[in-house]
């Protein structure tokens, strides 16, 4: 089998001059597919996404993308390599409009932007109405709609999303996983970090649990809602 | 805490033995004075910025207020001045407070928008006329005595010493007034209306010569120390100066400033516990929220408004009794020697130097900024001596430089400032 | 008794809170679901004396506490979380707990100079109060970290702890499981359920949560567009048309018609 | 027996700070008085005399105390030749000077609260004070039959003292003062100061300030607008600088400065030319003669100890004796070796009154052709 | 009607016109305190310096001009220079961020850190300007300096009251107004300016859009140059250059940007033209004016001025703080840290 087109291996690293976080921690995904993370608070997921993406230095691992070594680049050269993120908190930029951020993810294009946005807009009506509003005046739920539509502008081959689901409504939610869905059949990489485990590992190819910087479990979204100690565990029950 | 903050102060000390053992003791103890009133100015700062975030850039008024206390405690009343227009004046002062009450009155009356404002407006006019008729003659009638040499009220005639804590009080007064005001605004809108409080303050020391001569500054404000005059003309000092083997000279002008150094190191020790008690306390530790995030503290049950305002007007009268020190140690109240540059930036940057949210590195600053500010002069003609070595006498350059090596003053403190927090970002001190 | 009567809030021409009138009942866990964007927040942020109402009353227990600034409806026993995680962020986490609980002997200046020996043993106390809570929120091991340093569900976490640390009378728990682990949400459950009973705590929630909601909440209070769309059982909500069509959606209503099947 | 020593002198101006740009010419005064002292090779019995220069900063009194601390302690100076402004010459008389028992003579601090000081006898300035030359100002003015003036000053001790001591002289005269309004130094504009001179009204606009300070921008904003064509100078605002600036405009203003029918200044001007300083610069004259006086007196007590010399100093600044111009120190070191008086007269006709300062009599100018021409003296 | 005519005369030349400049000078800086504040979120106190030095170089190359005899005809020879003086004050920011600025970027500090760190690079710069060029007074205004003088004036209306226009402060006035829109429309319509506004509202999250936060810095700067050295030489241009001025210009600068919202071009320019009105109308004396506009019976005797001159700054502060009592981030929403 060929590596996988995203592919995290064996990373170490903390914050700083702090402990290490990640302890040989492995993630990877095939294009196409969808990989979740799951794991308890504090685990490290986070961490490991923004391992991933650049924003920490590795002491140990490498990442690679399409198996060009990419562990030495700076976060903006990987959104060249078309790679995408939304972090967990402080994902909108506050005092620009709605419509500036969504065209703030689509800084690197230089094509017409306007047929993506108007699916960003499909995709959160919310957003259509709130456009001229600064993202900072959001709601906590259109916030993160806000988050999701930047990353999804950018038009990445691997979309990288961290907890997209929190704070947005049921029926949003439906829809974003629908839409995830449809983006990975569209030959995007997909590697994401849910909370709202049960309905993430539905749609998941492959699922992770980390547990404290490591992997503990892993196996296809399936397996692991099979698994009775990972539900009573990590998903509740 | 680890050893740094120790080997720091170590490090300070030796600088000032250094140049007392190169420079002469004389100047030493000269900065050595001036670093302790430093000190004590930083840590008013500290407490506003470093404990509690609040960005306060009117240093200069709380200073300048202190000086004016010690104006108004240790020099002699002026009889005829008070005979001249005293009581008229202080009538005119109460009718202006009595305006200003009515006016915040009428303000606080929630009814009535429109009309309110009027009614505020005419009252605010009317009150401002009222008041200029009552002053001006009464100031007039002052200024008229003697105006050379005295053209103003005086003072009460009290031990100078007095006047440390009423230059705290006095600046206490004023923060408790703008802090009313004006701590409803954040980061760099406070800091301006802050500026613009002190450059007020200064304006009236300036321009109101019946409180303080204004720009005709006040000289021989009385000391808490001996002169050295009569030291040097006493028998038993000669005596006791001979039996430390210094001519009188000399030991009269050590003593002194060993003297001033004691009450300064003495009242800097006294606001340094407190301080520090404070900081470590749960008072600190509500102080550091509200600083983090005013809006949790406050869903926490902190009242933000009324910490502020009182941390506000703690770190101002400490600032407010730096002043009445330091004009005790000049002798002399001159306001036209109030500057920003001076007096409000130069002590951020010695609380920033130091570390923010540290009370030690806030004096640690005080000590190094001082010296600093002091030494560069030497050290930038020394730099500049050092450049032109090279060049021929005759040479155009050398002596354009020569020229300008006053200038390598302000330019050797930028280099070292910069210098200093490219190794310690968070200050030499950090605040963890 | 919490009642909101007609509440406005507009920021400019817009009605984020467009009339509202509700009641939270002494002793329930009210549940508070809605759209994104309808008002949830806002409505909290009014009530707490985060924001002034545009118009309309907020009363507790009968008294009108509408615009009383947030520190004197935490003397009157209101708690609240935040949405985005307020944590005080150069604090260490067991300072961000301890600092919470009011009126401390400390907290006073002349105390702090003064007093030592009896902030001492108060201090003593917190701590060990600090503790438990973050035992019960198992993060115990990061009490001495930087609260800046928590991962995002942790500081959910510490949010939730900063309202165990008083004896509050109404708490309002603004998506306090967002982000979450739902196990570790199962047990945050399980300790409201028994802060509601035993001490007799009044709870209302904002989750987006159905399960969650679901097994606490009893009545749930919808909102949509600023103003109240309905009101009831949880179960009663789910089965609700217009719910459905502005909020749960078609997804869940077929999964959880699979689950009941 | 001093036969090759050094005498230090030192020099404190506000190197940097509001005063900056005119006390390099200032202290290059004092060094001309120093080199044509050394030249002479005569001065108590060949010794050589050394200029520490100091930065007073003119605002800051405690940086200027240290300043003059290191002078005194460090590098033992005998004898200061400063300070500057009036509040950090205070400062150092006060705090340094007196208890070290060192002279100060200050070319440029005009307050008249300096000359109640306690200063032991170790505090003498060269520059006039600041009542008298209100007086001159207001007889001035008076000759010319002008009754109705507008006056602006400095919003410090020399404008204020000044501006006080013209407008009592001139209102006792029968003239009347439409305004009297202070400017601050150094500011960016002054267009509300011109605003209200201008409404005031007045024949002429006296402005008490500095050449290139706050005086400066008032008339340079006076002529813009209009406001006035006429101004009167006092010392402080002559200069050729801003004569050469501000062009025709200036073109009939008129003033005084201290000065007597001596050619003493024009000798000055020559030697200050040739220095490579600026001639006209404010207060260069009385530096020099601030820096010789000192010297003078220490070879005529034969000592460089204050206690010694400091008498010495209102002897040789007054009659009788031979009067010294510039450039004519050798001769005057030489008279006082050979026992006889002198009378120091200098680049600005020193007179010294109790309680050592200058007397001053006045040279009243007029700017003609884009030039400073004396009209007269009084 | 003549009497009429002489009040508003005398109004607009001593109050309208003088403020009006004043303003316009104080917005041109203000704008460059702005932009800094508003990108790279800290206040800059090295502004004033910056202005300084870009004059100088300015005025260096100036003199180069007309020592080769180059001239501008009516409008000052300065013009020419500017853009080699921006260039020059360009480079110079540059240097500095790269050597300084950068560091304390990198560290992410606090935003008083980086004030602090701008003052140390204010005392260089105040050294290298007065190395260079020296602290006295330098006149480098040459072309016309009237579009039209009080005397000219009265003599085309016959009216007892001149009115004087600069040219200068015609330029200015053009300049800032050209100056806005041009920051407005960069930084709410072009991509760079976005980015730029982006990076200064989330670093990390323009990171991660792709957003090469070296070049928003770098563009910044320029902008700054460009500011900065303008308003410099338009200041000089109009009144004189001096070194130590400059640096007192730096309050009211940042008065003005402050009491405008700082972080809005807008707010700037608004907030130079309060700081200079407020000074001059509040101090004015009105006895001319009402001696024109009221019947002889009614004139007045005294000056009728509402508080002296020597209040001038105070009253401009006061008006400060009273706006922001009631704008706490000035007069456009400015931002805060
Ligand atoms: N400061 C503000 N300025 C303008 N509009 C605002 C502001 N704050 C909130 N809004 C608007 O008010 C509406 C209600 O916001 P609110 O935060 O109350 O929603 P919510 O119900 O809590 O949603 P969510 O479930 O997403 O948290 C939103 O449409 C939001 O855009
Ligand atoms: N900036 C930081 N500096 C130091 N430590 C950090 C920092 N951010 C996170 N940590 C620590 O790293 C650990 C892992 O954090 P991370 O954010 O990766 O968790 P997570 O698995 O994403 O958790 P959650 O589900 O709560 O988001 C936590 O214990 C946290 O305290
Ligand atoms: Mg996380
Ligand atoms: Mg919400």
């Amino acid at each position: 089998m060929a590596e996988p087109h995203l592919i995290g291996e064996g990373m170490t690293g903390g914050y700083g001059r702090g402990a290490d976080i990640l302890h040989g921690c492995t993630l990877s995904v095939e294009k196409g597919k969808i990989a979740v993370i799951v794991g308890p608070n504090g685990a490290g997921k986070s961490t490991a996404m923004k391992a991933v993406f650049g924003m920490l230095n590795l002491r140990q691992g490498a990442v690679r993308i399409g198996g060009e070594d990419i562990t030495h680049l700076s976060p903006q050269d990987r959104v060249a390599k078309g790679m995408a993120f939304v972090p967990q908190t402080s994902n909108i930029f506050p005092s620009m409009t709605v419509e500036e951020n969504l065209e703030m993810g689509a800084f690197l294009r230089r094509d017409d932007i306007r047929p993506t946005m108007e699916q960003v807009y499909d995709l959160f009506p919310i957003l259509r109405d709130k456009r001229r509003q600064a993202a900072g005046e959001l709601s906590g739920g259109q916030r993160q709609q806000v988050a999701v539509g930047r990353a999804l502008m950018t038009q990445p081959s691997v979309l990288m999303l961290d907890e997209p689901t929190a704070g947005v409504s049921p029926i949003v939610m439906d829809e974003l996983f629908d839409r995830i869905i449809e983006v990975a059949r569209a030959g995007i990489t997909i590697l994401m970090v849910e909370q709202n485990a049960r309905q993430a590992l539905e749609i998941a190819d492959t699922g992770y649990v980390l547990v404290q910087g490591a992997n503990a479990y892993t196996g296809t979204g399936e397996e692991l809602l099979a698994d009775p100690e990972v539900r009573r565990t990590f998903l509740g029950g | 805490m680890s050893l740094r903050a120790p080997l720091l102060f170590v490090a300070m000390a030796l600088l000032i033995v250094a140049t007392g053992l190169v420079q002469g003791w004389n100047l030493a103890l000269t900065i050595l004075n001036m670093g302790l009133i430093s000190a004590i100015m930083s840590l008013g700062v500290n407490l506003q910025w470093g404990f509690a975030g609040l960005f306060n850039v009117g240093v200069m008024g709380f200073v300048a207020l202190g000086g004016l206390a010690a104006v108004l405690v240790a020099l002699p009343p002026v009889p005829d001045a008070w005979n001249a227009g005293g009581l008229r004046l202080l009538g005119a002062l109460a009718l202006g407070a009595a305006v200003l009450v009515a006016a915040v009155m009428a303000w606080k009356r929630k009814v009535g928008g429109r009309a309110r404002a009027l009614v505020l407006l005419a009252l605010l006019i009317g009150g401002f006329f009222l008041f200029r008729a009552a002053l001006d003659p009464a100031v007039q009638a002052i200024e008229a005595v003697n105006p050379s040499l005295t053209g103003y009220l005086g003072g009460l005639g009290l031990p100078v010493l007095v006047s440390w804590p009423v230059g705290g009080l006095l600046a206490a007064g004023a923060a408790w007034i703008i802090g009313k005001a004006a701590l409803g605004l954040r980061s760099d809108y406070l800091a301006i209306a802050t500026l613009g409080i002190a450059e007020i303050v200064i304006a009236v020391l300036k321009n109101e010569d019946w409180l303080s001569r204004g720009v005709k500054n006040v000289i021989g404000i009385p000391r808490p120390v001996p002169y050295e005059i009569d030291l040097q003309r006493s028998e038993g000092f000669a005596a006791q100066a001979a039996g430390w083997g210094l001519d009188p000279v000399t030991a009269s002008t050590l003593w002194v400033k060993v003297l001033y150094a004691g009450l300064f190191a003495a009242v800097l020790a006294v606001i340094l516990v407190l301080a520090q008690l404070a900081l470590a306390s749960p008072w600190g530790r509500m102080m550091r929220a509200i600083r983090d995030n005013e809006v949790a503290a406050s869903a926490m049950g902190k009242n933000v408004t009324a910490r502020h305002l009182q941390v506000f007007i703690l770190g101002s009268a400490v600032c407010g009794i730096a002043g009445a020190m330091m004009t005790t140690l000049d002798g002399q109240l001159t306001p036209g020697s109030y500057q920003p540059l001076r007096f409000t930036f130069l002590v951020w940057v010695m609380v920033i130097v130091g570390g923010s949210g540290n009370n030690y590195g806030a004096v640690l600053g005080g000590f190094l900024i001082w010296w600093l500010w002091v030494m560069v002069e030497p050290l930038g003609l020394w730099a500049m001596e050092l450049i032109t070595s090279g060049m021929a006498a005759d040479n155009w350059l050398r002596g354009h430089l020569t020229d300008a090596a006053a200038h390598m003053r302000l330019m050797t403190m930028g280099i070292i400032l910069l210098l200093v927090l490219r190794f310690s970002p968070r200050g030499l001190v950090p605040e963890r | 008794m919490i009642t909101v009567e007609n509440l406005h809030r507009h920021f400019g021409g817009f009605h984020a809170v467009d009339g509202a009138s509700l009641k939270i009942e002494t002793g329930s866990i009210t549940g508070l679901i809605g759209p994104n964007g309808a008002g949830k927040t806002t409505l909290f942020n009014v009530i707490a004396g985060r924001l002034p109402p545009t118009s309309g009353r907020v009363t507790m227990d009968g008294e009108d506490i509408t615009g009383l600034p947030p520190h004197e409806l935490f003397h009157k026993g209101l708690l609240r979380t935040f949405q985005i995680a307020h944590e005080f962020s150069s604090m260490t986490v067991r300072e961000n707990l301890m600092m919470v609980p009011a009126s401390q002997t400390g907290e006073t200046l002349w105390n702090a100079w003064f007093g030592r020996g009896k902030i001492r043993a108060q201090e003593r106390a917190l701590a060990e109060k600090a503790d438990e809570v973050l035992d019960f929120l198992t993060i115990s091991h990061l009490a001495d970290e930087r609260a800046g340093n928590l991962s995002g569900g942790q500081k959910k976490l510490l949010e939730l702890g900063r309202t165990m640390m008083v004896d509050a009378k109404v708490v309002f728990l603004d998506e306090v499981g967002a982000g979450v682990n739902r196990t570790l949400l199962n047990t945050i459950g399980d300790a409201i359920v028994r802060l509601n009973k035993e001490r007799g705590y009044t709870f209302c929630v904002i989750e987006h949560d159905m399960d969650f909601i679901g097994r606490l909440c009893d009545p749930v209070i919808v909102m949509a567009e600023g103003k109240v769309l309905a009101e009831g059982s949880a179960a009663d909500i789910m089965k609700n048309e217009q719910v459905i069509e502005a909020y749960l959606g078609t997804g869940l209503k077929n999964k959880q018609a699979a689950e009941t099947a | 027996e001093s036969h090759g020593e050094t005498v230090k002198i030192g020099i404190i101006l506000g190197f940097t700070g509001p005063l900056e740009s005119i006390t390099p010419d200032m202290a290059g005064g004092a060094e001309v008085a120093i080199n044509e002292i050394n030249e002479t090779g005569q001065f108590m019995d060949g010794a050589m005399v050394e200029a520490v220069r100091a930065d007073s900063t003119c605002i800051d009194a405690a940086a200027a105390t240290a300043a003059a601390e290191r002078l005194v302690t460090t590098d033992g100076v005998a004898g200061i030749m400063g300070a500057d402004c009036s509040g950090v010459t205070g400062a150092i008389l006060q705090n340094v000077a007196r208890p070290n028992g060192v002279v100060m003579i200050s070319p440029s601090a005009t307050s008249p609260a300096l000359s109640e000081a306690e200063d032991d006898g170790m505090f003498f300035r060269t520059a006039p004070s600041d009542a008298r030359q209100g007086e001159i100002m207001s007889n001035v003015l008076m000759d010319r039959g002008i009754s109705e003036v507008a006056l602006t000053y400095t919003n410090n001790d020399y404008g204020k003292g000044l501006a006080d001591s013209f407008q009592s002289a001139f209102e006792a005269a029968g003239g009347s003062v439409t305004i009297s309004a202070a400017h601050e130094d150094g500011k960016a504009d002054y267009s509300a100061e011109v605003a209200s001179l201008a409404s005031a009204g007045g024949e002429v606009l006296v402005v008490a300030g500095y050449t290139d300070q706050g005086g400066k921008g008032i008339i340079q904003s006076s002529l813009d607008s209009g406001a006035f064509d006429t101004f009167v100078l006092p010392d402080g605002m002559i200069g050729q600088q801003i004569v050469d600036d501000l062009g025709a405009g200036l073109e009939g203003s008129f003033g005084q400065l201290p000065g007597s029918d001596s050619e003493g200044a024009t000798m000055f001007q020559e030697m200050a030319t040739e220095a490579g300083i600026n001639p006209t610069g404010i207060y260069t004259g009385e530096s020099y003669d601030a820096a010789a006086l000192m010297l003078l007196a220490m070879q005529k007590a034969g000592s460089t100890s204050a206690s010694d010399y400091a008498g010495a100093i209102m002897e040789i600044a007054n009659a009788p004796g031979e009067p010294i111009l510039p450039g004519e120190l050798g001769k005057a070191l030489e008279l006082i070796a050979a026992g006889e008086d002198i009378d120091y007269v200098g680049a600005t006709a020193v007179e010294f009154i109790e309680p050592g300062e200058s007397a001053g009599s006045f040279r009243e100018i007029e700017i003609r052709d884009g030039a400073i021409e004396t009209v007269g003296y009084r | 009607m003549t009497d009429i005519l002489n009040a508003l005369v005398a109004l607009s030349n001593f109050v309208l016109i003088p403020g009006a400049a004043y303003g316009a000078q104080l917005a041109l800086g203000a704008l460059g305190v702005t932009l800094i504040y508003g990108i790279l979120r800290f206040s800059n106190f090295a502004h004033g310096d910056t202005m300084a030095f870009g004059t100088m170089a300015t005025i260096l190359v100036t003199w180069g001009l007309q020592s080769v005899g180059i001239s501008f005809g009516f409008l000052p020879t300065a013009l020419i220079a500017l853009p080699v003086g921006i260039a020059i004050t360009g480079l110079l920011l540059m240097g500095t961020d790269r050597t300084i600025y950068r560091f304390y970027r990198k560290q992410k500090a606090a935003p008083v850190v980086l004030v602090i760190v701008s003052m140390g690079v204010m005392f260089v710069y105040n050294g290298i300007v007065r190395f260079i060029i020296g602290v006295g007074d330098v006149n480098f205004a040459d072309g016309a300096r009237f579009v039209i003088t009080a005397r000219e004036f009265k003599e085309m209306t016959g009216l007892d009251e001149g009115l004087a226009i600069r040219s200068t402060t015609l330029i200015t006035l053009v300049t800032a107004a050209i100056a806005v829109a041009l920051l407005f429309w960069f930084l709410n319509r072009t991509r760079t300016g976005k980015s730029m506004r982006a990076f200064s509202d989330n670093e990390d999250l323009a990171l991660l859009s792709g957003i090469n936060p070296e070049k928003v810095v770098a563009v910044t700067w320029l902008i700054v140059a460009a500011l900065a050295t303008t308003a410099g030489v338009l200041y000089g241009l109009d009144k004189s250059f001096k070194a130590f001025t400059y640096f007192q210009l730096l309050l009211p600068i940042f008065a003005a940007a402050i009491v405008g919202g700082l972080g809005n071009p807008l707010g700037a320019i608004a907030g130079g033209f309060v700081i200079a009105f407020s000074e001059v109308l509040i101090t004015y004396a009105w006895k001319k004016v009402l001696e024109y506009a009221l019947p002889e019976s009614l004139e007045p005797s005294s000056l009728v001025q509402l508080l002296s001159t020597d209040y001038k700054f105070a009253v401009s502060f006061a008006i400060l703080i009273i706006v922001l009592l009631f704008k706490p981030t000035g007069l456009f929403k400015g931002q805060s840290v």
